[in-house]
Parts: structure tokens; C-alpha cells; sequence
């Protein structure tokens, strides 16, 4: 496996009998992905896609030894599931969920990080290492095997990337989208580690875009700590400030977070950053030609 | 969402907040009725969604309350940076002996809230924050245990107060932090908080914006939004569960998610056009999802073509392309329309589109090339 | 602090718990008209600060207004384990289909609240704990977060509870939860919490415990507090900072430190004795503070004499026996005193006490000795 | 020195211009601790028995390089001065305050172990390293050095004991009041350990009463990883159930608790129990000699 998902997940999707859950199981499942346990309260000795449904997490673990968790809650339910998930010791959690307020990610995070556990997300795509398992809503097809590492705050954007770097011929070791909320479980930095020192991964693509300052801390990373080729690309150079970006955290507030400070600070880290998604597979051919 | 200075100072005087005495005024006569009420001098402050109300000349002093009567009328129907003033506050004058800043933030790289404070107030913070950042104090508070006294007291200290005024800072620290959280608020500021010659303490002026996502858990909040200051089409895009915002430019976009919806601004740019919006229609694309994007796409009259860009995903190509066929029978639309279709089902997509009469192109470069042309009137 | 059955449903009650509807009667004839007021069955329940009320004919269903009114005349002024039955529960009756227990009290060694529920409810939960442990269910609460929604659902399955019961029954643990953080609670009891023929919960016996320490913020609470049931001499003694605490036997002990009076009670018995009381002077023994606790001894009537043990430490020995002369000059005392004075300046205690007319004894043991022959007329 | 304070403790005084703090940092500094600091807010600048006021544990502990602290404020402030300290990278914190709300110590336990911190107390006598560090309300001279390790839930109890021990030529290493309340920092296990593995303490002596379970887990914990000679009194044997006997941890509920009990699992882990504080020194001496 690449990083953090693979052949050694053993998936379990919180919320896997509403719309969402068991749509997305049933293609996790087509993927390959092995999802082992669902969970909805009361919906005990149901099946989606053939996936056993569980009351609680705890009997889901128990149960089935799942170790990943993918939650497809609504919002207002997304800190108790994320809690649920840690407290039964899931180590890896995927909040797909959109529009948790920001003040119940707060406690979140800080949870999540006391124990040791991993949050990805909320208002995420998930992520996906091809071949091997697809945790999250991405289409499977457009990805490939392959040495590239990619990681994205963005959903559509990322998959446009993806097709692109596919086309070129540039396989994905895993692709993971962290998400577009101020507060995120997994920021730039940690993933760009976990590519950094994964073997699998031999060149690293990163897709940001306008809001906070994960860019810069992830350039100020790379400059530190990177060794291997990165390409990136940065949305929002258009958009005005004060504005939120579709995003709740694409948004340039008092002068910072604008696009272009971001590409001025990863071209300082010397990072090769595109001015459109299409050109990224070029860029990336060069980093690595350079490398 | 945000609200009036008047709203701020109203729900942190709930919290025990020292917000000064303001009566709303929506006329100039009702402006002097309520600075006859408070006697002697009294500020008119123009209400609005924006800053730099004071350079504006929406913020006066009246020292009479014919004087009040007079700025009122000088402020009202006033336009600052777009935002027409509907109403005024009339607030008691104050003797300023020093101007402090305090407000609550995220903190995004910490992820956690932030209490900043400042014995430089009453000007621009984030001015402070570039040139002066070490005159700002700040303490993060705990994610589950909050803000604590001590750290209200730190702030207090650091900012060289005197012994018998820390206690009365580190409470109003407090009551702003409380009402962060409480509110589900995304700011809450008092600039300046100021300690009179008398030794009071007065949030002379209180900001505050909130959560959307956290809305529907605070009615009363939501109850302030005042229609007026909004954009109606954004709100209306909001209820269909589409983010749109209003831009300057000609070129309209319809796309599928945030990332790709800027990126397709930017590519609309870098084509020598300029986005008239961005907008993401969400994750669905039925036909009456594209329909109400084009419907608010195309209320804007500088709108002279209008750019789709869907990447199909779980969502398929030949599913939005139906969306958009069907769409086009509701809504009448009669600018050059600019489609680029990829990803699942792309090439039925396309087919269902040629059908329709619209010819799809397969990059979003190649189709920012295409739209610019179209909005200025010549073949790509 | 305790509080009765009907004050607890009624501060659960405003957490949301299904409470049964229930009115106080103070006399037959209020509880007559109680019962004709709901209709039906009733249960007359006495309102006293002890268990057991059921086996000691406490609680009577009564079918009619008038076997309420003469349930409340056999159960008012009744003696359940010492108390006085001055007020009964007039409660609607309910068909029960099943009973639960729920509770939330401190874990001590995780130091954590802990929520425990049983499907063996209405029945004493320390025997179920006892015998049948597998039969409770228990979580704790997260310190800084409190108790998850996920962890009340974890409990309703674990109960066995059908899917449709699950989310109210999690609801009613929340409320719990929340009631004992928000009111300081030392316990939060619902035994039985029924489900009823309809469906439907119902708390059907209420039962709290307040702590002490955070009684100053719940002034609410502390005006729920019923002088009939508790010991005045105790309350006295609390008001002079004094820990006092009535039993069985005749010889009165006066201590400096908590742990020492508890070694002082023992040792009193150890030597054939019974001690009357429990009483831990506190840090400081001025002459006021001792002549308090003369006279807090002294009220007990079965008293035959009194042993003084105290360890200077801070205090020191010499200080305490000034006290000791300067309280005897207050209070009259007529059984016979044995002091131990030992630690800091205790020789200079002892010269002082001997002026007064007393000796003082350097051990604990010999001290316990004497005082239990004082006490049975002889010398030690 | 021997456990947790000795001559390294450079101790701060929360609540130094207090009548109990200024009146025990005089009797500590006589003791010759070394109380290098105190903070009282708004109070900088003063001097309590030659020690400097700060007006923040942090300028305290930046200026004087503390590393202990002693809480004397009251109940209602204890809590915000334990998190001060914690914040402020004080690594053990003594309360002696009584009378805090148990509510409010079970997040303040969690917070400081979270922390890497220890916390000793509330409501407890302090803990002393006679000849070396006396940080607490004991009485200094009744102590001598020794071998003797001491941990006790009581006040004036322990002196008794101490004293005691002290008459029968058995010195002290360190004495440690852990406090009498329900929710307290540090238990007798956590103590037990730390005389276990100090050198410097040949026997131990625990002073337990009835309420709770500590003594039990203690006599537990002996039985698996003490190998030291212990000998024990536990208060309370004539405690009525139901009441708080003056420590609102000392109470006896639904039958657990009680001083029987905690005597029986003593002696089932061999340690010797005595039947009055008195007797401490005589099976102290037995327990050694047998050992």
C-alpha cells in the first residue's frame, strides 16, 4: 500500500444505510475497496451491498476488525460519529461530510490528535489508492497506479488533475483530498510527509487553493523537508477577498490568503506551480526531469 | 452571516458586555428624538455590512440633537463602498481616556479560538498585525476547556494595564470569548474597547459575524440578517444549495464544485476574460439545479457568455448533459453558451448536447479560449 | 446535600425528563384532592431523605380520592429509619411494562462521572451491582466533553432496547448527564425509569445529591434544603466550620484534623468505648471555635465525658489550650474532660491547661483509656 | 532527594498575599525550602518573607526558573491556578486548597495528566522532604531524615504518625499528603510506585480512611510491584455509612468503603495494618525486620 489506505483497510462506512452511504459503499465495493462493517443505529442485521450493518461502532469493530472509517453522516451528527469512531479505536477516520460548524471541529481536532488517531476531512472527497482501495466519493475509473502522490483541499478540481495526470501517464501512488473547511483533520504538511517517506511515492502533486495558510506552512515543509519533485496548482487568483469560495475555507480575509501569495511562497520552496490544472502533468515531467 | 454594529452590541450586552447605551434611528428625526433622549454629545454611525465607515464620513459627532438630526440626514441613503445606509445608531458620546483593541478569531494553523488584544484601538488591527505585531497579544483558548481567567489576566497584564482595571478587562475577554462560542460566531470584536475618564470600561463599537453552517441552531441570529445589506441572488442560489457570488466581469460560469469553479475563473482570466460570478452548482446536476443556475447566472445583464464546466465524477457526463438539455427548455437563455464536458460518460454527454444544439469541447483551456471569444463577439 | 423526590423530578423536569406529573400534600385531604385532580390510580408516596420507603409502608397506590386521602393519613408522620414523614408525593399511576434503572455518580478511580443504567430496574441497584454486575451497563463521560450522544445509544443497545425505544431512552441519559454536571450533583437517579404499556418513558422515582462544595453556586438548590430533615446540630456546626457528626454513643470527642478524629473515634472504642459524635474542629482552635464545640458536645445529652485530642502542628499547642481555658470560661461543662495535647509547644499547653484545673495526657491511647473509665465512673 | 521535592524544587506560591499563603511561605522559607517566586494578580512587586510577587505564573516562572507550585487561593479560584501553573510548564503542582467542587477537579485531573504534569491535592497537607524541602502546611520539626516513606489522605493524622515514627528513630524520606477529597491528582498507587523505585526509602507507611477504593488498588498494586516492607492505618473503623466524616472523600456508600474492607485487602498483600496510629512504628519495625 501507498499511504494510509490500501489492501490492509478494513473499511467501515458510518451512516451506510442513508442516500449517500449506501450509494457510495456499493461503489466502494464495485472499486474493490474491502468494506467489512456499516453502521446505523437500529439498523442492526441489515446488508448494503453486502456489507453487514452494525448498531454501534463498537460491535462493528468487535465484530469485524475494521480499522478505517468513512462517515456519510449529516452535519449535525458528524462530531458524535467522529467521536464514535475514535473511542472504538479506529485509527483512520474520513469525515466526507459537509457543513459541520466550525466550533464543533474545534474540540474535534484537538480529540482526534489527544488520541492518537488520524481525521481526514470533514468536507472531504476521501482519498484513494488505486488498485487498492477507494475510501471516499472520487469516480475510481479516471485514477491509475502509479508514483504520484497527489493532495487536494478540493473534490472536482482534484479528479480534473487526476484525469490530466492519468492522460500523461503519470499513475497516482494514492491521491487524498483533506478537505475545504478552515478546520480539517489532516493539513498539506501531514500529508506531504507521509508522501515524503513513503517509497511508493516518487513525486508529489499539490492542489490548493485561496483561504488560511496551509500552502505556506506546506511550502515552508517542503523547502524543509521535501526531497522529492512537486508540482502544484493554486485556485482562486481571481477571486475577490472577503468572499467565501463555495469552500467555508476558501476565503481571503484581512489581506491573507490570496492565491498569490500561496504560489509566491511555493516558488520560493521551489515548487513548480501551474497556471491551470492541464499543466500540471507537464511541470511534474520537468520537476522529475530535474530531480 | 454578518450583522449590524447595533446587533453585535445586543447580543454581547447579553453576555454582561459594557456596550454603550444606542438607540436605532431610521429617520433624521428619529435620530434627534434619540439624542435628545441621552443629552449632550452623541455619535451618529452609519449601519452597514462594511468597514471604513468613519473615512466615509459615515460616523459623526452631534453635539445637539438638531446636530444629530442633521448628520442623521447627511449619513442615511449615503453609499459606503456599495453598501447604501438604511439606518443609523445614535449612541451616547464617551470621554476617551485609551482605546484598546480585543476581538475572537479561529485560528486556523492552531485550530483552535483565538482571543487577540491590543492597546493600540480604534485603528485598523490588521494594520497593527502587518507593521506593530508585537503590540498584539494573543492567547489561544483550550478546545474543549476554553478560555481561562488566567489567560484573560495574562492578556491584561501584557497589555500594561493597572492592577484595578485587569479584572474588569479579563471579564469583557471572557464575555467575548463566551459569546464566540455560544453564538457560533466566526468573529466577534470590539474595537475600540475603551476605558473613559471615569475608569469604565465601554465597547465603544462591537463586530460580529457567524457561522452559516451553524445557522439553523440559532434562530435568533438568523433573525438579524437584514435582507438589505444581502445579495438576494446569493441567498436565493443559497437555498438551492448553490454557491454563487456576484463578480464584475461578462463571462458567467456554471460548474461542479468549489476547486473547479475557481480554477475555471482563473482560466477564464487568464484568457483575457473576466468571470461575472462563480458558482457551484453542488454535487447533483438535474435539469432544475442547471435551470436555477442559469437563471442566476443570466440576471446579470453584463453577462455576455456563459461558460459550463463539468467534470463528471460520481455525477455523470450524460446526466448533466440531460440536466443542461432540459434546462434550456425552461429557462431562456440568450447569450453563446461554452460547454466542456469530461470525465464519466463524457462522450455520451456530448452526443446528448450535439443533440440539443450545443457542441461541447473537452478542456477547460480550450473552452476559456472559446467563451472569451464568444463574449467579445468573435470565433475562438 | 439531599433533596426529596418531588424536588428532583422537579429539577429534572426542567432538563427535559419525562418526569410523572405529581403534586406534594402536606395533610390527607391535600393528597385527596391531588388524587381527584388526576383521576384514577394513584401512588401516595412519603417524601423522605432515606431508602426503603417501600418496605417500611411508604408507598401506597390507591385506587380512589378517598384511599388517597387515607394512604396520606397512614404514611404522614410515619417513621421510615428515623424520619419523620411530614410530606407525601401524590403521582399519577402508571402501567408499567418495563423498569430500568439510570444513574450518573463519580467513578472514583477513573475520576470520571459515570453513567450506569440496568434493564433490572425498580429494584436497589447495589444488590444488582452485587450479584448479578454483568446485568449494568456503564460509560463514562469524557472530563472536558461530557457524555456522547453515541455513548447513550451504546448504553439503549447494550439494555437490549428495540431500535424505536433506542434515541428516547439516549435522550433521558443525556438529560441526566447534563442535569449532574449543571446543578453539581453528587448523584442523578432514575429507579425506576419505566416504559409504559403506551410506549412511553416515564421517570417514575426521582432521586439527587448535591455537592457541598458548590452549593454557594446554586442558590436554587440551597433553598430546596429541608430543615426537618436534616440534623440541626450538624448545619450549626457546618455554619461555624466545623465538621460534626451525631452517633450512638456517650463519649464526646473533640479533634483537630479529620483523619485524626476518625483515629480518635477508633481508638475510643478500641478501649470499650462508644463515641457520641464525630468532630473535627478544623485548622485553627481559638477559644470561640472550642467553646462551639463544647457546646455542639454538650447538646447530646447521653454524653458522660469528653476527650480533647489534639496534634499541634500550625496551631500550635499552646494557642489551642488558651482556648481550651478561655471556653471553659464560656461554656459550662459538666462531665468529665480528658485533652491529649502532643506536637508544637505542647508542654506549654499542658502548664497552661493545668492552671485551668485540667491535665493533659500525652498519648492518644492513654487519652481514650481515660475518657471511656471517666466515662463509666472509675478511674483509668 | 527523595520523591517529587527535595533541594532541586524551586517552588512559586500561588495566592502568596494570602493570609495563608504569606503566613506558610514565611514557615516554608524558614524551613530553608527554596521558595524562589509567588504570584498574586496585581501584586508585583511586593515581597512576601524576601520572596518577589508576580502578577502571572508565567513571569514567575521566566524570571525564577520555578518548577514546583503551591496553590493556597480559594476554592473557587483553585481550578484557573492549577491550569495556570500546568500552562505555564510547572511540572508539580501541590493544592492545598479545600472545598473545591468535584465537578470541577474531574476535568482539571484529566487536563493535568494530559499534560505530563502531576498534581498533589486539593485539600491535602502538601508533602515534605524533611531537611531538605518542606512544601505544605505540616509542622517542619517534628520530621527527620530518614528512610521512611510516607503517603497519607490526612492532615493532622499523618503529623500523629510522623511523630510517631520520628520517636521511634524512624526518620522520613519524603511524607506525602495526597488529600482527602473524592477526585485528587495523585493516588496512593502513583505514590507507592515513586517509593518503591526511589532509593532512598527502605519502608513505607500509608495512611489510609474509608471512602473509595484507593487503598484497595493500593494493596493490590503492593502485592504485584512493592518489595519494600509497608505498614498501614486506616481511620474511620467506628464511621457510620452514609456520612462524610469531615473529608468529603471520607464517606462509606452503598456499602463500599468501609475501613473493614480496605484492612482486609491490606493485610491479603501483607502489609501490616495497625490498630492505632501509635502502633505504626512498632509493625513498621517488625515488617522491616522481617523483610
Amino acid at each position: 500500500m501507498s499511504i494510509l489506505v490500501g489492501n490492509d483497510t478494513r473499511l467501515l462506512v458510518q451512516g451506510i444505510t442513508g442516500r449517500e452511504g449506501s450509494f457510495h459503499t456499493t461503489q466502494m465495493v464495485e472499486y474493490g475497496t474491502n468494506v467489512v462493517a456499516g453502521v446505523t443505529p437500529g439498523k442492526k442485521g441489515e446488508r448494503v451491498a453486502g456489507v453487514p450493518v452494525f448498531d454501534t461502532v463498537e460491535d462493528a469493530v468487535a465484530e469485524t476488525g475494521a480499522n478505517t472509517s468513512i462517515i456519510y453522516v449529516p452535519a449535525r451528527f458528524a462530531p458524535d460519529a467522529i467521536y464514535e469512531a475514535v473511542d472504538s479505536g479506529i485509527g483512520l477516520v474520513i469525515c466526507i461530510t459537509e457543513g459541520v460548524p466550525v466550533n464543533d471541529m474545534v474540540p474535534v481536532y484537538a480529540y482526534v490528535k489527544a488520541h492518537g488517531a488520524r481525521l481526514i476531512g470533514p468536507n472531504c472527497p476521501g482519498l484513494i489508492t488505486p488498485g487498492e482501495a477507494k475510501v471516499g466519493i472520487m469516480p475510481g475509473f479516471i485514477h491509475e497506479p502509479g508514483k504520484v502522490g497527489l493532495v487536494s483541499r478540493s473534490g472536482t478540481l482534484t479528479y480534473e488533475v487526476v484525469d490530466a495526470l492519468t492522460k500523461a501517464g503519470l499513475g497516482q501512488s494514492s491521491a487524498v483530498g483533506i478537505g475545504g473547511d478552515p478546520v480539517i483533520g489532516t493539513s498539506f504538511v501531514d500529508v506531504l510527509r507521509l508522501f515524503q517517506d513513503d517509497p511508493d511515492t516518487e513525486a508529489i502533486v499539490m492542489i490548493g487553493e485561496i483561504g488560511g495558510s496551509d500552502e505556506e506552512d506546506a511550502a515552508a515543509f517542503i523547502k524543509e523537508h521535501v526531497t522529492k519533485p512537486v508540482a502544484s496548482f493554486i485556485a482562486g487568483q481571481t477571486a475577490p477577498p472577503g468572499k467565501r469560495m463555495g469552500h467555508a475555507g476558501a476565503i481571503i480575509s484581512g489581506g491573507s490568503g490570496t492565491a498569490a501569495d500561496k504560489v509566491k511562497a511555493l516558488e520560493a520552496a521551489g515548487v513548480r506551480v501551474a497556471q491551470s490544472p492541464s499543466d500540471v502533468p507537464r511541470l511534474l515531467k520537468e520537476a522529475i526531469a530535474a530531480a | 452571516m454578518d450583522v449590524h454594529e447595533y446587533q453585535a452590541a445586543e447580543i454581547l450586552g447579553r453576555y454582561g458586555v459594557p456596550v454603550n447605551p444606542g438607540r436605532v434611528a431610521e429617520s433624521p428625526e428619529e435620530a434627534r428624538a434619540a439624542a435628545a433622549e441621552f443629552g449632550g454629545t452623541v455619535a451618529v454611525k452609519a449601519q452597514v455590512h462594511t468597514g471604513g465607515r468613519g473615512k466615509a464620513g459615515g460616523i459623526k459627532l452631534a453635539h445637539t440633537p438638531d446636530e444629530a438630526r442633521d448628520a442623521a440626514g447627511a449619513i442615511l441613503g449615503m453609499d459606503i463602498s456599495g453598501h447604501t445606509v438604511n439606518k443609523v445608531l445614535v449612541v451616547k458620546g464617551a470621554k476617551i481616556a485609551h482605546e484598546f483593541y480585543l476581538g475572537v478569531v479561529l485560528d486556523r494553523p492552531n485550530r483552535q479560538v483565538l482571543v487577540m488584544a491590543s492597546a493600540e484601538g480604534g485603528v485598523d488591527i490588521e494594520e497593527v498585525a502587518r507593521e506593530r505585531p508585537e503590540k498584539i497579544v494573543r492567547r489561544l483558548g483550550d478546545p474543549a476547556l476554553g478560555f481561562q481567567p488566567y489567560q484573560a489576566r495574562e492578556i491584561a497584564f501584557a497589555l500594561g494595564l493597572p492592577a484595578g482595571k485587569v479584572n474588569g478587562f479579563a471579564a469583557i475577554a471572557q464575555q467575548l470569548y463566551d459569546a464566540y462560542i455560544e453564538e457560533d460566531a466566526t468573529l466577534v470584536e470590539v474595537n475600540p474597547l475603551i476605558l473613559t475618564d471615569e475608569g469604565d470600561w465601554i465597547a465603544l463599537d462591537s463586530k460580529m459575524s457567524f457561522d452559516d453552517n451553524a445557522l439553523d441552531r440559532h434562530p435568533e441570529t438568523e433573525a438579524m440578517r437584514d435582507l438589505a445589506e444581502e445579495n438576494l441572488t446569493e441567498l436565493d442560489a443559497r437555498q438551492s444549495g448553490i454557491s454563487f457570488v456576484k463578480l464584475d466581469g461578462d463571462i458567467g460560469c456554471i460548474v461542479n464544485g468549489a476547486g473547479l469553479a475557481m480554477a475555471t475563473m482563473d482560466a477564464v482570466k487568464l484568457h483575457g476574460g473576466e468571470p461575472a460570478n462563480f458558482l457551484d452548482v453542488g454535487g447533483g446536476a438535474s435539469a432544475s439545479q442547471v435551470a436555477k443556475a442559469f437563471s442566476l447566472v443570466t440576471a446579470d445583464p453584463h453577462v455576455r457568455a456563459i461558460l459550463i464546466n463539468i467534470f463528471g465524477g460520481i455525477t455523470r457526463g450524460d446526466v448533466v448533459a440531460e440536466g443542461i438539455r432540459d434546462a434550456l427548455g425552461e429557462v431562456q437563455v440568450s447569450v453563446p453558451i461554452v460547454v466542456r464536458l469530461s470525465g464519466t460518460n463524457a462522450e455520451e454527454g456530448k452526443r446528448i448536447l450535439a443533440d440539443a444544439g450545443l457542441t461541447a469541447v473537452d478542456t477547460m483551456e480550450a473552452a476559456a479560449a472559446e467563451v472569451v471569444a464568444a463574449a467579445h463577439g468573435k470565433a475562438a
